[in-house]
């Protein structure tokens, strides 16, 4: 059966995207930090892709490996020291708080779920349906208004994205040009 | 948005696509907005004034070849002029008409070539370039028929030129004279109404006439500013008194401006060759000179309406075989005083464009 | 000798510049003026702002070294009234030669006083940045300096006499102790990447 | 007038007598000609090959009307029906499903590199030489049969070449984005189907799959950049990364009316979907298909948005350091974009591998290569054509015009595709009112937003040069401007 290879790919997907995600806090140069988080996010796709979840993994490629990256990406070339060692770090306590407690979440999740209404026929018969036209219909009959309040908050911030970027009175069209270009500044500390 | 204070340096050349040559720029930018710019030149200096006085002036042709490479005609004629009016050579009339003939030409070379670079700066893929490198290849042509070279032509002499041209050359000319202006028109329809190439020229590096007058800019870079200025009219050399042409001239003074006072000016230089070409009388090519030319001790500053501008030679002669001072008065070096002016606040893309438009030829910055 | 066809006058030049700035023409022929080197940006401004000679544009300078003096040439060019004004500046001394810079009153002299300043070592008082143009900082020397390289005994740079006219003796000797030697050529500091001035 | 100075200089004194150089250097006009010249031996292979092409075709043209091999494994017009009868024996054996998904995934995997890198081989050879003729020029006519082994030639070289690895470069980064670059230039390709059911990668998500994998490639190139350690790339690298995040959102807009109407993310029922019809969603969607083609240029920086590697401003890119093979893997990579570009929108807007009925005759995939080819050629001729755009310019075109009129345009397509479901009359007349309704909208919105953005086209002001009445200076120049 097929089984063997998911399991196979379920390890290893899992493994990497531990790894990655360890050194992404482990890697002293935010550059690198910035690929291993990427590297983790297309893991978790690959984990959704074994849960035959296949429109959450292309949506987990699409937004966080091609879109969240790219915002880190201009995050980090804003800071001056880009390319310098973040081991500087004033809140290496309080993340491992935060890292601790969500650990203990997800270990509770794992215990308190009984896992055996998933497993078997349940699992088999859940597995290749199209998930998108359910996503579809769950998102536009039960949950409209959740949606549509969400809608309507991303509308808001990115107005509110247009007013901070305008100054000077005109809309500033090449906002990213310039942050690409102060990111150039940061990696002047490298040259 | 503010970034951080550090400056972002480039540098540009001295080997880079858009510097012609091996010309620097150090460019102190602000995400793509330039701060401040530094011009890096004499990569290609030959100290040609210093050599220039050890040889006689005759042997002094070819230094203007190699000033600017580009437009080696305008250089002969510019030095031979210089050199007559310092030791009182008469030129017979046929001379007179021939150097008009291969100036205009070598203008028209000039402009092609460098209308062809700036459309590469604004980032057309050299086809442009190419078509136009078209007409400049049959000139290239004329020339390496006439005097066996193409780009250092070292075909005038004090005193007339050097040689007459074959019979061949006079068809050729016609025929070229009469297929320039279709060709002319179509690089107006390719170019002139492209959105894109006016977007990219339009509003881009303005001088205004003030500036432009007073930054010693000479030549289309000076006419597109809108000042109507062309030595060929206000003083006239060789026969360009009896031609029948007009100066064009732009209107903001923008890069466009410049681009299309040199598609005009190649218009106005087929007139000018039409003309010649009709009114060429016979008679001799050159008169001939002592081997040892000793003009009196005295100065002369000759000049000549260059591709480029006023091209000047400021000449001392102390009684003997060779000039005491030999200065030329390079265009190239000169339009470059307002670049940065240009430059400042501009995009990097711009800037480039700016620099394209004022047709700079290293050879000649350097000399 | 034939001035240009469009050249003014020197002495005419002259008495207006007197009768405007007492004593500032020392010297004028047929086709150029020479004035105080001192007061030179004052002349020009002067030639600048005048309505009679309009001399809108410094259409060419350049330096002439006459061994025991330099001379520093100015052609000013009208455009609207299209003559040209020769200036000259004579400079006496020969070791530190320096005078007022002409680039508050000629955008267009900003390269040119560079080049005079590279190639002669003329100092130009008053120029924003005065280095170097074509050759890098630290060379020794000025090379269109006559006494460039040590041509000393009396023989001046240049041809005296034709190359063919006496083939015996050559017409100058070169000093090696001043000829540059390739280690000396230092690199330019402006290589530094920092920002200009 | 021509042969008048002509005689004055035949009988005066100093005339010059004829001389072969001046012959030789008229006579170069013709040598471009020669070369041009194309051989007999060749013209009669070409008119055999011809005949025998027309041969095969009467045979299939007979064997295809006899209908006897629709769905049978030899059924040369579907590979996907020798897969599956592959995949059904493979079945049978004691292996089982396993071996056959191994086996099928590998051969699939095989055809699309083999078909990619014969592309890549082909293909610079194809621009080069189509670039040369737009530019009156010749073009590679050395290596081999007109030049045709010139990227292989090129490929040695640049596998000689030494990797030179910039001082003070970050090497890990510097090694990876060559590579990774490659990766999503693969396997965007999964979906893209060739023929009803051969497509190696049958995701019901595909568009969304297409958009995801395209997007990653953009991390790639901004590592180049990063790493390179040089100021023109770093330059070029955020170039592209702006670009790049600008130009997606218009890209998903344009792909999602195209959703709407097929009411399917999968690629195979959007061909379908078009094939049924008789429409192609081109002449359905104008504008969409116009956004998704100006924006693929952006993203895969072909002329006129090749800003992240304006050769005349920051001298590569972000591949500036990059030298050797490497360098022509990012070379390569833009060929295969280009490409897949083309393939995308033959699939989203081009019928596909549909041609009204002529892919029972022609095999569809053939269809689809010929459709991806002339895509390609699109960008052939715009990179010979245009010059480049501003990046400030690029950014206002991206915001301000592609995407207020993409949200626009996904309202229209809307209200039409619910129409479309709820009337119930012949697909073709439906869909042709909506295709000239689209057009009448398209082109009245374009014009009347750029009117509202506040674009007036340059071309309105006056234009040319004056001509001078008499030459002056300052006073002059004023003068001419009081009297225009």
């Amino acid at each position: 059966m097929e089984s063997t290879g998911i399991v196979v790919a379920f390890y290893v997907l899992s493994a990497m995207t531990v790894m990655s995600a360890l050194s992404v806090f482990l890697m002293r140069n935010l550059v690198h930090a910035i690929v291993f988080l990427v590297l983790s996010f297309i893991g978790m796709a690959g984990l959704f892709v074994t849960l035959s979840a296949d429109f959450i993994a292309v949506a987990q490629i699409l937004i966080y490996a091609g879109a969240i990256s790219v915002l880190l990406v201009f995050a980090v070339m804003l800071t001056p020291l880009a390319s310098r060692n973040n081991g500087n770090s004033l809140y290496a306590a309080p993340g491992l708080l935060l890292g601790a407690a969500i650990a203990a979440i997800v270990v509770f999740t794992a215990i308190d779920v009984e896992w055996n209404e998933l497993t078997g026929t349940a699992l088999e018969e859940r597995a290749f349906l199209d998930t998108i036209s359910g996503i579809g219909d769950l998102l536009l009959g039960r949950y409209i208004l959740a949606f549509e309040v969400a809608s309507v908050l991303l509308l808001f911030a990115l107005l509110g994205a247009i007013v901070l970027v305008t100054d000077r009175g005109e809309v500033d069209t090449e906002a990213e040009a310039e942050d690409g270009a102060s990111g150039a500044v940061a990696a002047d500390d490298a040259v | 948005m503010t970034t951080s204070a550090e400056p972002y340096v480039l540098n540009i050349g001295p080997q880079h696509p858009s510097t012609h040559g091996v010309f620097r720029i150090r460019v102190v930018m602000d995400g793509e907005r330039i701060q401040d710019l530094d011009m890096i030149v004499g990569y290609l200096h030959r100290s040609m004034e210093k050599l220039a006085e050890e040889r006689t002036y005759t042997q002094n042709i070819p230094f203007t070849d190699r000033a600017d490479y580009l437009a080696a005609m305008s250089g002969n004629l510019g030095l031979c002029l210089a050199a007559e009016r310092l030791a009182d050579v008469e030129v017979p009339e046929r001379a007179s008409y021939l150097r008009v003939i291969f100036a205009e030409l070598q203008r028209i070379a000039s402009h092609a070539m460098a209308n062809g670079t700036l459309v590469s700066d604004a980032g057309a893929w050299q086809t442009p370039l190419l078509y136009m490198f078209r007409e400049r290849e049959k000139i290239l042509d004329l020339f390496e028929m006439t005097c066996g070279a193409r780009l250092t032509t070292n075909y005038m002499r004090i005193g007339g030129v050097a040689f007459e041209p074959p019979d061949e050359f006079w068809p050729a000319l016609q025929e070229l004279v009469d297929e320039l202006p279709e060709r002319i028109s179509e690089y107006e329809e390719l170019l002139t109404q492209n959105e894109i190439f006016v977007a990219r020229t339009r509003g881009v590096g303005i001088i205004t006439p003030e500036d432009a007058i007073n930054g010693s800019l000479v030549g289309p870079a000076l006419r597109g500013s809108g000042v109507p200025w062309d030595l060929r009219k206000a003083e006239p050399y060789c026969v360009y008194d009896r031609m029948d042409f007009d100066v064009p001239i732009g209107r903001t003074g923008d890069v466009y401006d410049r681009f299309m006072v040199r598609l005009a000016e190649t218009r106005e230089s087929v007139k000018i060759l039409r003309q010649a070409i009709a009114g060429i009388p016979d008679g001799p090519h050159k008169t001939d000179i002592p081997l040892a030319l000793r003009p009196e001790p005295g100065e002369v500053y000759g000049r000549v309406e260059g591709p480029r501008g006023e091209l000047g030679f400021y000449l001392v002669s102390d009684g003997g075989p060779a000039p005491y001072r030999f200065h030329i008065r390079a265009p190239s070096l000169i339009n470059l005083s307002l670049l940065r002016e240009m430059a400042r606040g501009a995009a990097l893309s711009d800037a480039v464009v700016a620099l394209g438009s004022i047709d700079i030829v290293v050879g000649e910055i350097d000399r | 000798m034939p001035a240009g066809p469009t050249q003014l006058e020197g002495h005419r030049v002259a008495q207006a510049l007197n009768a405007a700035l007492p004593g500032i023409a020392t010297t004028a022929t047929d086709e150029w003026v020479e004035v105080d080197h001192a007061r030179v940006d004052e002349a020009l401004r002067w030639l600048h702002d005048s309505d009679e000679f309009d001399a809108a544009q410094l259409s060419n300078l350049c330096g002439v070294d006459y061994h025991d003096h330099f001379a520093i040439v100015y052609h000013l060019q009208s455009l609207d009234r299209n003559h040209q004004v020769v200036v000259k500046a004579r400079i006496a001394d020969h070791e530190q030669p320096a005078l007022p810079s002409s680039y508050p009153v000629y955008k267009g002299a900003l390269l040119q006083e560079r080049e005079v300043f590279d190639l002669m070592g003329v100092h130009f008082e008053g120029h924003p940045d005065l280095r170097r143009l074509f050759l890098w900082d630290g060379f020794p020397g000025h090379p269109l300096r006559k006494d460039f390289m040590g041509i000393g005994e009396g023989l001046t740079s240049g041809l005296s006499r034709f190359p063919f006219e006496n083939k015996g003796n050559p017409d100058r000797l070169l000093n090696r102790d001043n000829v540059i030697q390739p280690d000396e050529q230092d690199v330019p500091s402006d290589w530094s990447g920092a920002a200009p001035a | 007038m021509s042969d008048a100075p002509l005689q004055r200089s035949n009988d005066s004194a100093q005339r010059r007598p004829a001389t072969p150089m001046a012959q030789q250097i008229l006579d170069r006009g013709s040598l471009l000609d020669d070369a041009k010249a194309v051989p007999n031996g060749l013209k009669a292979a070409g008119a055999v090959l011809g005949l025998g092409f027309l041969a095969v075709n009467a045979a299939i043209a007979f064997i295809v009307i006899d209908g006897r091999l629709d769905g049978e494994w030899y059924d040369f017009r579907d590979l996907g029906n020798a897969i599956a009868r592959l995949r059904a024996e493979l079945d049978d054996t004691s292996a089982g499903p396993w071996l056959s998904y191994w086996v099928t995934g590998v051969i699939g995997a095989v055809g699309i590199l083999s078909f990619l890198g014969g592309f890549l081989l082909i293909g610079s050879w194809i621009e080069r030489r189509l670039l040369a003729r737009f530019q009156i020029r010749m073009g590679p006519n050395r290596v081999g049969p007109f030049g045709l082994l010139q990227p292989l030639a090129d490929a040695l070289k640049l596998m000689q070449k030494e990797v030179l690895i910039p001082l003070g470069a970050d090497r890990m980064l510097f090694y990876l984005p060559p590579i990774l670059v490659f990766i999503p230039a693969m396997l965007a390709w999964g979906p893209v189907p060739w023929a009803p059911n051969m497509s190696y990668l049958d995701l019901n998500v595909g568009l969304l799959y297409v958009i995801s994998i395209t997007s990653l490639s953009v991390l790639a190139i901004w590592m180049a950049g990063w790493a390179s350690n040089n100021h023109y790339a770093l330059l070029g690298s955020m170039r592209t990364v702006a670009m790049m995040v600008s130009y997606e959102i218009p890209i998903s807009l344009s792909l999602l009316v195209v959703v709407l109407l097929t009411g399917s993310l999968n690629l195979g029922d959007i061909v379908a979907w078009q094939a049924d019809h008789n429409i192609w969603l081109g002449a359905l969607l104008p504008f969409a298909m116009f956004t998704f083609f100006f924006s693929s240029t952006a993203e895969i920086n072909r002329t006129p948005n090749d800003i992240a590697e304006a050769e005349s401003e920051i001298v590569a890119g972000f591949h500036t350091e990059y030298s050797g093979m490497k360098a022509g893997l990012f070379l390569a990579v833009e060929l295969g974009n280009a490409l897949l570009v083309g393939a995308l929108l033959a699939t989203f807007f081009l019928g596909g591998y549909s041609m009204f009925g002529l892919e029972e005759w022609i095999p569809p995939y053939l269809i689809l290569a010929a459709k991806a080819t002339a895509g390609y050629f699109a960008f052939i001729w715009l990179r010979a054509t245009l010059p480049r755009f501003r990046i400030d310019q690029l950014m206002s075109f991206a915001w301000k015009y592609l995407i207020p009129l993409s949200i626009a345009n996904v309202l229209v397509v809307a209200i039409e595709a619910s129409i479309a479901a709820r009337w119930d009359v012949e697909g073709i007349f439906i869909y042709g009112s909506f295709a000239i309704v689209n057009l009448g909208i398209t082109a009245f919105a374009v014009r009347s937003w750029a009117k509202v953005v506040g674009y007036t086209p340059d071309l309105e002001r006056p234009v040319g040069t004056r001509i001078a009445p008499r030459i002056g200076g300052l006073k002059e120049a004023k003068r001419i401007q009081a009297g225009a």
